[in-house]
């Protein structure tokens, strides 16, 4: 453990190795939310877990100055919502979210009142009495919300929160949650597969990959200058790795031309439209020329080029678009 | 049914019989050349229940008349003999701690005979009552190896077993005898069975048991010629 | 936020009815077969029960007072074993514990016993010259022996090894994952024991209940062996029939039929209750 | 796309230890004493056991006999109760048949017969002179009693409910949802009942046949009461215990203890190979 | 039942009625792919569940010219991807999707292989020996969906099935099934809250609500003329209700302001700014004005005006820039 000053000191530091899928150190200040994004398979659970204390790991952790290292999870003060929900099945969904609070010691109408409170306030007040086997994906992915924030946890944990959420539910959710972790002192870690999500919510982005960190930073600083594949996609960036530098452009700087373009520019490619898909105002293509990249067009472009999947074509980017880094 | 020899005899007798019998069993395959004999030792309800049901045997030997009945109604055992009579006694562990000299002296202690319904708890009672005690036992027990067990066991001060039960425990027990309880006797009967695949031997098996020999060794385990 | 549909929804009475159609015939065969395996015995022995003796056994105070006793003892020690089975099981199925392997096996070594063994056993132990019992009776004037708490005891020891095993298969089955859940909301393991895991697994521990409660009733071996036989005190329904059959071998069939009869009732009632909701 | 990481991820050999801190008190108290009330009257039990007695019952056949018989009796008896009772549980557990309650509590009857009781109506329905046990030796010159398959007849009566009740407590815990899961892609219920219930099942299963086998190797009031007791052929470990019962206490305690050592020696065996991994 | 004639001649056709949770009826050709979309709680996961023969459903069913009504669900020929994968756990992944084609008779050795080639296309063959406890959420959902298509079913469930996946796989799956379903003759109906699956995947948008279709058409059609708030939102398109007509304009063609804006436009609202997020080249304003309305503005635009959440705004649009149908 080579820096536990800001766990120490009332945010989060944990150095955790789990071995063949997770090694990593983490620091966080109180009132961080630390987004965590990496591809499938990439730790990101395992992480969550270890932190939680429900998966062994190796390593030290600490927080608001209290040492974890082997506490179990009743004693960790933390709140998870967990990837796939875990629900308790015999409980109704107030009980569910009323059960941190029980547990912490609050009196059972206290615990109640808080439980129908954080229901209303994500928009599922109404299912109250329903067991969890009746409820959708969608209420059930809110009620579990509900039950992590209940248990008012020093350190939160969720992951993947907005999965199963319709749109309108997940954007509403999302101000909610930023409500409600303006004024939260403790460490937030949140596993998200969204961009908005590591954008909008979060202090910190933390980009897992193979077990391993691979960038730390602010949102807009990762968004920017992505050092990964994986973030670059999530973004929406074209990234570029140049040796061990990295050369990054927007989508709508590529130029999408049928036949080979005349002049010098030498960031230029061949390939193959994979997919055409709708984004904002524009048509975003996805290109394998080598690796993937994207290039945004108008609707007009679109139609006059036959840009359709399977349709072979040349992009090429200005040398002045390319920020490089 | 079980196959076999022609050679083999049968034997289903009463449990309370199983080391007066095992030990004839040698002497008469001694007797016997090429003759093996089995018993099959169980309670004498069952027994006659099971030779009734048609059971393999030769011969059937109860503990009481009752059980003996149930093969003889059904046609299983016809013309049972009684072999043997059994008397009523006192036992009490070894070293006597309740100091147990009479039948008199059983009130106030733990002691335990055996339920009505079993031969011995019938002979018990009896005696008991031409002796005129009125003392209640711990226990009725099912029959009277586990009323002498707890004696053994020194879980009972106390119990009215048979003199071949107090005979059989040897040193374990200290023996009372009870005056006048030859008058209760309890009869042992055997019988051929109908099913014998050898007749000649379950009769030659009946024979020896009755006869000086059977005498000897059931004399020797406490049993009295009836 | 939109949250429940605008029309409401009924909860549902019933879980639907299986929907995965036609039981196989590989599979309905052999229930088939087990199920009349286990009835026809009890059918022809309701047809060889003599009506008249029945009758009689049904008025008998000494029936009463042994079905009652019965009752009395077999439940009892099926709360007995509850209160200390299900916290075994739970230690067994949940915590790794060194030696729990061979605790396990020991826990398994009542039910080979044969029951008058049982109660050979418990003698030695808690009997009145027994290792514990001697200086138990010495000490407080109180010994097992041919009192009602022996018989407790007796079909405790003979009944909790079933509760014990069947209750662990149970938990095991629910699988841990809502335990790690409910501890990360702060809940300590005998919260999480209570509200979480004895809720999930409740059809197992119902059934193993229902096993133990049943293996006592039935039991005969070990408590005449350990306590005698007292009509009030420690004569229960099968030691009553078991000295019964000694004389009346009638008796024995409306005895067996007038407490089939009650357990079978009592069961119903149970399932009912408790079992059909688990 | 990209999907495992790049590093080799070794499997676990075996499941972490369990991570969810110290088991409270209140569990562990009561679990402790149902150990020690188990395990007591064995320890003095083994006390009590003459070990000159002990050898000379090691070296006797007629045990060897014995203890042959109840393994190969008892395990027949297993077998027999996981083909005939695991179809059972599962209708129990999973088929919404008619009378489905009625059944259940049928099944459940047996066991609460005492063994003596289970021997008489096993009689009144497969003995010789019994309702299907008569045309069945008339026309086929075979009857049950008083035969190995006698033995393993009453066996299978009595431990048959305990593993009926316990296998369907143990589908139950395990859910159906996997169930629905096979059928959407084609299983039948046969294939998905070998495939996914069953394996899902398997640790309740496993308890289930454990206690069948432990109960009907500790059986003995049936057995002797619809087989009598034959050496070699229907005399098992048991029977013989209460044959010497008669005439040599000592023996008892030595003949039991051989045959909880070889028990706990199968269960120990059985269980490292099936029931961990479960 | 009104009109059965395309699940008689090949594709599907049902009317399906769960009390209090699902009222439908729905037809498909042969080879549609019918994405079904609706906020959480709308009875999707119903509907899927009822076509898969799981949920007791009142109504009929044909498929393929043969009547399904009553039919249990392994005689169907479906492929069902769970909203909760329900992985089989005692098998490995490759086992799971061997289960499919081993169920409809394939030899042992075939299904392997079948099995394999599904999970290296979906990119999971490296981990075809592992139980589903060993796999990440990403990787199990991956294996749920090689088990669906492995069973080459004539109607194929996805309840939700790219949720969980990281924005790659996610492409390049949508690719990936885009490819698949162009050859594939059978029913699709896929479940998603992503409008871009919706556009890009499906030939017919079912837009469900409170257990009945609301609207049902082309995907071009319903982006452009949604009929509900929640098709509105996935599509990102302001949609107000006027009577039983609709009034709906781009998020691009509202322009925001901090004092009430001149002149006549009779369409303004006053509100406050609940969440700001980049959203392509542009900041994305959720702004709740009696109802929620969504505007696009520069992020140039943002800093100076100061556009921040618990911002008052007046946002206007000028009349020709509303479709109203
Ligand atoms: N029980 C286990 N045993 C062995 N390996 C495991 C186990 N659980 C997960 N893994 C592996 O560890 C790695 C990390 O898994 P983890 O669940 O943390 O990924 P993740 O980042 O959460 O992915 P996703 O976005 O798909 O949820 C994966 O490669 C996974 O296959
Ligand atoms: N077993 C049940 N009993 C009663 N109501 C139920 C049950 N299961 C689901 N419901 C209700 O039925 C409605 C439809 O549920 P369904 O799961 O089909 O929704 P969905 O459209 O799939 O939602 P989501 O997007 O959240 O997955 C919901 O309101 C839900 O609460
Ligand atoms: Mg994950
Ligand atoms: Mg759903």
């Amino acid at each position: 453990m080579r820096d536990v000053s800001p766990g120490r000191a009332g945010g989060l530091a944990a150095t955790l190795t789990v071995p063949g899928r997770l090694d990593v150190e983490l620091t966080a200040g109180p009132g961080d939310v630390v987004a965590v994004v990496g591809p499938n398979g990439a730790g990101k659970t395992t992480l969550v877990q270890a932190l939680a204390g429900l998966q062994p790991a190796a390593g030290e952790q600490w927080l608001a100055g209290a040492d974890l290292t082997g506490v179990p999870p009743q004693e960790r003060h933390v709140g998870v919502v967990f990837q796939d929900q875990r629900l308790f099945p015999n409980l109704s969904a107030l009980e569910n979210v009323a059960f941190g609070p029980r547990a912490r010691g609050v009196a059972a109408g206290a615990s109640r009142a808080v439980a129908r409170d954080w229901l209303d306030r994500l928009g599922v007040g109404g299912l109250a009495g329903r067991r969890p086997g009746e409820l959708s994906g969608g209420q059930a992915q809110r009620v579990a919300i509900a039950r992590a924030l209940a248990a008012d946890p020093a350190l939160l944990l969720l992951d993947e929160p907005f999965t199963g959420l319709d749109v309108g539910v997940a954007a509403a959710l999302r101000v909610e949650l930023a409500g409600h972790l303006a004024g939260y002192r403790g460490v937030t870690v949140l596993v998200t597969h969204d961009a908005i999500d590591a954008l909008t919510l979060a202090t910190t982005v933390a980009v897992l990959d193979g077990g391993r960190l691979m960038q730390v930073g602010p949102p807009s600083e990762v968004a920017a200058r992505p050092r990964t594949e994986h973030v670059a996609r999530l973004v929406g960036l074209n990234v570029i790795r140049d040796g061990d530098r990295f050369r990054a452009f927007t989508p709508s700087a590529v130029a999408v031309s049928l036949h080979e373009p005349d002049g010098s520019a030498r960031n230029r490619w061949s390939g193959t439209i994979r997919s055409a898909a709708p984004h904002g105002g524009a048509v975003r293509l996805q290109v394998h020329a080598g690796h993937d990249l994207i290039a945004d067009v108008t609707p007009a472009a679109t139609r006059e080029l036959g840009l359709a999947p399977g349709r072979r074509v040349w992009l090429s980017v200005k040398e002045t678009a390319i920020t490089a880094y | 049914g079980p196959a076999r020899g022609e050679d083999t005899l049968q034997v289903l007798a009463a449990a309370s019989l199983t080391d007066a019998f095992t030990e004839l069993g040698d002497r008469f395959e001694a007797a016997h050349d090429g003759t093996d004999v089995q018993f099959s030792f169980g309670s004498s309800t069952d027994l006659a229940e099971q030779a009734a049901d048609g059971a393999p045997g030769s011969v059937l030997a109860t503990a009481d008349e009752d059980a003996m009945t149930i093969a003889t109604d059904a046609g299983a055992a016809a013309a049972p003999t009684v072999f043997a009579t059994n008397t009523l006694v006192i036992v009490t562990p070894r070293d006597n701690p309740a100091g147990i000299g009479s039948l008199r002296d059983l009130a106030g202690t733990t002691w335990v005979r055996c339920a009505d319904q079993a031969p011995c708890g019938r002979v018990a009672r009896t005696v008991l009552q031409d002796a005129g005690i009125s003392a209640t036992p711990a226990s009725l027990e099912e029959d009277v190896r586990a009323t002498l067990d707890k004696v053994v066991s020194g879980e009972a001060d106390a119990a009215l077993v048979y003199a071949t039960d107090a005979a059989s425990a040897g040193d374990a027990v200290t023996t009372v005898d009870i005056p006048g309880a030859e008058r209760e006797q309890n009869s042992y009967l055997i019988a051929a069975l109908a099913g014998a695949n050898d007749p000649e031997l379950a009769r030659a098996w009946t024979d020896f048991v009755t006869g000086p020999e059977g005498e000897a060794v059931l004399t020797a385990a406490g049993f009295s010629r009836p | 936020m939109t949250g429940a549909t605008a029309h409401d929804v009924p909860r549902p009475r019933r879980r639907a009815r299986d929907s995965l159609g036609r039981p196989p015939l590989v599979l309905l065969l052999p229930a088939v077969v087990a199920v009349l395996l286990l009835v026809s015995p009890l059918v022809t022995m309701v047809v060889a029960t003599d009506p008249s003796s029945l009758a009689a056994a049904a008025g008998s105070p000494a029936v009463a007072d042994a079905l009652w006793l019965s009752f009395i003892t077999s439940t009892a020690a099926t709360v007995i074993c509850l209160v200390l089975g299900l916290p075994l099981a739970w230690m067994l199925a949940r915590v790794d514990f060194p030696g729990r392997r061979l605790v396990r096996s020991l826990v398994i070594v009542p039910m080979v016993l044969p029951p008058v063994v049982a109660g050979i056993a418990l003698r030695t132990a808690f009997g009145r010259s027994g290792l514990l019992g001697e200086p138990l009776l010495a000490t407080t004037g109180f010994a097992f022996p041919y009192t009602t708490w022996g018989v407790v005891l007796a079909h405790v020891f003979v009944a909790l090894p079933f509760v014990v095993i069947s209750m662990e298969g149970g938990l095991r089955a629910a699988g841990s994952g809502y335990d790690a859940a409910a501890a990360t909301l702060g809940a300590s393991r005998w919260l999480t024991f209570r509200r979480v895991t004895v809720p999930l697994a409740l059809p197992g521990i119902a059934a193993a209940l229902v096993l133990g409660w049943a293996r006592s009733l039935g039991e005969f071996g070990a408590t005449i062996t350990f306590n005698g036989n007292y009509p009030g005190i420690t004569q229960t329904m099968p030691t009553l029939i078991y000295v019964e059959r000694q004389s009346d071998t009638d008796a024995v069939l409306a005895l067996s039929l007038i407490m089939l009869a009650v357990s079978v009732g009592v069961l119903v009632a149970l399932r009912d209750r408790w079992l059909v909701t688990a």
